[in-house]
């Protein structure tokens, strides 16, 4: 990983990453939060395309930066709007406190360990062996992740059905 | 068929292109400027022809669509109206770009942006000649899907920020007929990959020119679910829902003035020559034509068939009225989506038959195509029939003739066409 | 001057402090669902890290866990706003202090 | 408590591309639905019932085409036939042949424009309303030989015609009849069996015969619910009585069934033109005014001006979008004392509510172009 394309392009990447991250966490308009939530999203495929995982990197900008960012779009639209100020809770400083010290603690650990790293080239392509890994060693999970898409499904349309019996007081 | 000296055989502009690298390495450049100069070069060459063929067909499109209404079309600004485009461009130009009061600054602003750069990313992987392919992903297939669903959030940031009602209207319109209608693509294309085995388009178009046999004439299917979410991504013919004239005035860019609004009509076309371009690439053979390619240069022939293709679009706006948005939401979760969902399953068993069977290209290829095609039709009819396509309400029927007066004939049988 | 295996999971380490920080400490209970997208993110990156870097039999599975992780994390995304869509039809609000009635 | 989203008023108009003129509709939407729809008018009001009590029987008669613009013969016709009811004028016999041409002609080239914009309003992009409008022209060349104007004709004169047709006139209207059918058929083939025109027009703004007479809806959008009710037939004027042609019907009273009446129509028209150009006769084409009607000479108001007897007077015809009938009340003086229109437009309107509540917005534009309005009518 030393060619200087690819090193220019991780520290661009990760900067953009981590900086639209702190931007949704900064700004005080939820719909820009949601822009900079994709943004990251999109950073963080670019950092997979840096680790040649490329089809890993399309399928997050399929689903994360094109349906879950809409999901959560449309779920804004349909919630008051007094509350899209992106305002934060009263147990802010205890957050922020846990946050930096799993930020440290993580940090370390990456750092001090020493990891078996191997000596391999990035991968050609990864797109066949996914599939075949997904199909035969992998077969059921996939088939219980299928079953669980199925269920989350059915379970948001008939929690959002307006005439469902499921009513309040 | 001599073979001209390298350099200058227009035929296929990749080994120019390929020559004139060779040439910096022996300048002795570091490594990456050929990489840098390559992917330079590729970048200005779409967007030159991107702009150009744009500029180009706005008054193709103004023209047919004109001689379809037996009436002349621009024949003003310049020799018989060809400066038209450059005069709509430079008049949207010195518009001013107001922004409303209570608008979303900032998303009113990138919204055009956000529209734009999608739609042009997906030619990066369409490849145009033997080797004119700017990246050569090896998940092309999957890109192009991935940059589709992007345009949703634009649309949406389109609508949401400029505060009016009828660009509201519009998105939320826009929206929940791009993600029905990009399932129907996902699935569609999955059939094509899954025939073909890789989502390179280069593979693909090297399949289809090894076997000499279209895409098109073995998933028919395929196709027709291609086509239409291809019209119906980019707004057009039968289903420009988003900014529906006679309805809501223009959808999600109503508050959108001067060349923002350039950018949102750019991109429309923009997202025309994609859907055609995909389409020429995956189911007519890209740049291949039967081995005409090899004296005929191969971007030559590409773009010949783009256009071809995109002409189809123009046509069927000339003609097609509109359909209802619930209309067109049915239609695509009602029809297209089993249909293609069968056609996934039947490719799937052809290919396997095929592997399993060891039978020879020659007898499987037109075998399938046979069949596909009957599937197809018994599926289309079929399917319109189950529907209640020809049920009682829905048959056309003339007037009732009578002479004498005051007579009520309120749901008498009428005299079908 | 290269790039291995520690710069990637320090990214992953911020990121997922950022979205643990969005998780913990917002008001509107869709933001802290951002913060959940943002931390399976997190996790998704050091997955192919690992999968890039680190010696093992067959590589790839690391790519297979972040597929699976994808699509558990759209299924919860929509579950999830789903129950904000009916958090607020009855209660009014989706403001996470007010919601503190185990029972309702 | 379910997701109430609250109802979201939409203004259609008046500055809208397809409310046909300056027409507002206030649409109350919950979600895509229309709970409540009320019309505002009055916006193209130009006060002509109030002005023609002080002009003249003679000089009202430009006012009648500027009501409806599109059917500018058949608004003279009703006037002309009001005025002659209360002078107890009769007009020759070549002059009610020619009136009944001219307005036959002018039913064709309306109901042109009224299933063109129909399919424009479907969302087909103009294409059908081109084609229909270059049948029009040719409609409008015949008026422009006959009366020199082709939209504010100005045609008719009480006891007659203002001049008789010039001799180029004849065999210009008998080759236009002739291809007037294989337009037609042309027209049927590309949008009668069009599956989205029939699947954005059938079933929708239904209108019962017994809702269609309560709101005194006349014309082809009654005709469409399947009453059988034609003024031509009815209460015969000019030469209708000795022409033989059918009333078109349809049977489900919705805004599919309207266009195909009118396309039915426009055949019938033909086939009544077909034998006017043979049956005319030749001869004067004004009466003779009775001179009891006109003022001695030291009358300082125009010498010739008529003046009808004290009482009142209705004429009515079949114009192409129902009853246009002139109610006049004449108090002996040369000007009309009460001058009121019976505007179709205006009455088939009424309706429009509950036809379209329930729908989405895309119905209530369809509808609305199916009630085929004009608003130059609607105002007055």
């Amino acid at each position: 990983m030393d060619d200087t394309g690819t090193v220019v392009a991780f520290y661009m990447l990760s900067a953009l990453t981590i900086v639209s991250a702190l931007g949704v966490v900064v700004v005080r308009n939820l719909i820009h939060a949601v822009v900079f939530l994709i943004l990251s999203f999109v950073g963080v495929a670019g950092l997979y395309i840096t680790l040649s995982a490329d089809f890993v990197a399309v399928t997050q900008v399929l689903i994360y930066a094109g349906a879950v960012s809409v999901l959560i779009l449309f779920a804004i639209v349909l919630t008051p709007t007094g509350d899209r100020g992106n305002q934060e809770t009263f147990l802010r400083l205890p957050a922020l406190l846990l946050a930096l010290l799993v930020a440290f603690t993580l940090g370390y650990v990456a750092i001090d360990t020493d990891w078996a790293i191997s000596d391999r080239e990035g991968f050609q392509q990864t797109a066949s062996t996914i599939g075949e890994a997904l199909l035969d060693k992998y077969v059921l999970p996939f088939e219980i992740a299928s079953v669980l898409l199925l269920v989350a499904m059915m379970g948001a349309i008939v929690l959002v059905r307006p005439d469902s019996a499921m009513e309040g007081e | 068929m001599i073979r001209l000296a390298e350099w200058y055989d227009f035929r296929d502009l990749g080994n120019t292109v390929g020559s004139l690298l060779d040439q910096i390495r022996d300048w002795g450049a570091p490594d990456w400027v050929p990489y840098v100069v390559s992917g330079l070069i590729g970048v200005v060459a779409i967007l030159l022809w991107t702009v150009l063929s744009v500029l180009a067909f706005i008054w193709i499109e103004r023209r047919v669509v004109g001689l379809m209404q037996n009436r002349i079309g621009p024949n003003r600004v310049g020799p018989n109206g060809l400066l038209q485009p450059v005069a709509d461009a430079l008049k949207l130009l010195f518009k001013e770009p107001i922004t409303t009061r209570e608008a979303d600054r900032i998303l009113f602003w990138l919204a055009p942006i956000v529209v734009f750069v999608p739609t042009i990313v997906v030619f990066a992987v369409i490849p145009f000649g033997e080797r004119m392919v700017l990246a050569d992903l090896n998940v092309g297939v999957l890109f192009l899907i991935a940059v589709g669903s992007l345009n949703t959030i634009a649309i949406f940031m389109a609508g949401w920020s400029s505060n009016n009602k009828y660009a509201l209207i519009g998105a939320m319109r826009t929206i929940a007929m791009l993600i029905s209608y990009e399932l129907i693509q996902v699935l569609v294309l999955l059939a094509a990959v899954l025939f073909v085995g890789s989502m390179r388009l280069g593979d693909i178009v090297a399949w289809q020119a090894g076997y000499g046999v279209w895409l098109l004439f073995l998933q028919p299917l395929g196709l027709l679910g291609y086509i239409v979410s291809g019209a119906v991504e980019m707004n057009r013919s039968p289903t420009d829902i988003a900014e529906a004239e006679s309805e809501i005035v223009a959808g999600y860019h109503t508050e959108y003035g001067g060349i923002k609004f350039g950018f949102f009509y750019q991109a429309e076309y923009l997202a025309g020559f994609a859907i055609a371009a995909v389409i020429v690439t995956l189911y007519m053979g890209g740049w291949t034509l039967w081995g005409v390619e090899d004296w005929v240069p191969g971007w030559l022939i590409f773009l010949a068939k783009l256009y071809g293709v995109f002409f189809i679009y123009i046509w069927s706006r000339g003609t097609l009225p509109r359909l209802r948005i619930d209309q067109l939401m049915a239609f695509a979760w009602k029809f297209l989506l089993p249909l293609s969902l069968v056609n996934v399953i039947i490719i799937g068993g052809e290919k396997l038959l095929w592997q399993e069977a060891e039978l020879s290209s020659g007898e499987a290829l037109p075998l399938f195509a046979v069949v596909n095609w009957a599937v197809a039709v018994v599926l289309i009819v079929g399917w319109a029939w189950v529907l209640g396509h020809q049920r009682p309400e829905r048959v056309a029927h003339r007037a009732v003739l009578t002479q004498e007066v005051g007579a009520i004939h309120f749901g008498e049988p009428a005299p079908t066409v | 001057m290269s790039v291995n295996l520690e710069h990637y999971l320090i990214v992953g380490a911020v990121l997922f402090s950022v979205g643990l920080y969005l998780a913990l400490a917002k008001r509107n209970f869709v933001a802290v669902l951002m913060g959940i997208e943002l931390m399976f993110n997190a996790v998704n990156l050091t997955f192919v890290a690992f999968s890039r870097f680190v010696r093992s039999p067959n590589p790839l599975d690391g790519h297979v866990f972040v597929v699976f992780v994808i699509t558990v994390a759209a299924a919860e995304a929509a579950t999830a706003l789903a129950l904000a869509v009916l958090l607020y039809r009855v209660r009014d609000t989706i403001n996470v202090d007010r919601i503190d009635l185990l029972k309702w | 408590m379910t997701v109430r989203a609250e109802p979201f008023v939409v203004n259609l108009g008046p500055q809208h591309p397809s409310t046909h003129g300056v027409f507002r509709l206030r649409l109350t939407l919950d979600g895509e639905r229309i709970i409540d729809a009320d019309m505002v008018m009055g916006y193209l009001h130009r006060s002509m019932e109030k002005l023609a009590e002080e002009r003249t029987y003679t000089q009202n008669i430009p006012f009648t085409d500027r009501t409806d613009y599109l059917a500018a013969m058949t608004g003279n016709l009703a006037y002309v036939i009001a005025v002659e009811q209360l002078c107890g004028i009769e007009p020759p016999e070549r002059a009610q042949w020619l009136r009944t041409i001219m307005c036959e002609l002018q039913r064709i080239a309306s109901h042109c424009m009224a299933v063109g914009i129909f399919a424009n309003d479907c969302g087909a992009w103009q294409t059908p309303v081109m084609h229909m409008l270059r049948d029009r022209e040719k409609v409008l060349d015949l008026f422009e030989m006959a009366c020199g104007a082709r939209l504010t004709l100005n045609y008719m004169r009480i006891g007659g015609v203002s001049r008789d047709v010039p001799p180029e006139f004849m065999p210009a209207a008998r080759k236009l009849i002739k291809e007037l059918p294989k337009k037609l058929n042309e027209y049927e083939d590309l949008l009668l069996e069009n599956e989205i025109i029939v699947e954005r027009s059938r079933g929708i703004g239904v209108l019962t015969p017994e809702q269609a007479m309560a709101n005194s809806v006349s014309g082809p959008m009654l005709r469409a619910s399947g009453v059988a009710w034609d003024i031509r037939k009815a209460d015969p004027y000019a030469a209708y009585d000795k022409v033989d042609f059918d009333i078109a019907v349809g049977v489900h009273g919705d805004v599919y069934d309207r266009f195909v009446v009118r396309l039915a129509e426009m055949r019938q028209s033909v086939k009544i033109l077909e034998q006017t150009l043979d049956l005319i006769p030749d001869g004067p084409v004004h009466a003779q005014l009775p001179t009891a009607t006109v003022q001695p000479i030291d009358q300082p108001v125009a010498p010739l001006a008529i003046r009808p007897p004290v009482g009142e007077a209705y004429g009515r015809i079949e114009s192409p979008r129902g009853e246009l009938g002139f109610y006049l009340v004449s108090d002996g003086s040369p000007a009309p004392f009460r001058f009121h229109i019976r505007s179709p437009s205006y009455i088939n309107l009424t309706p429009l509510k509950l036809m379209s509540v329930g729908g989405t917005v895309a119905d209530a534009i369809v509808i609305l172009g199916s009630v085929d309005i004009i608003v130059g009518e609607v105002d007055r």
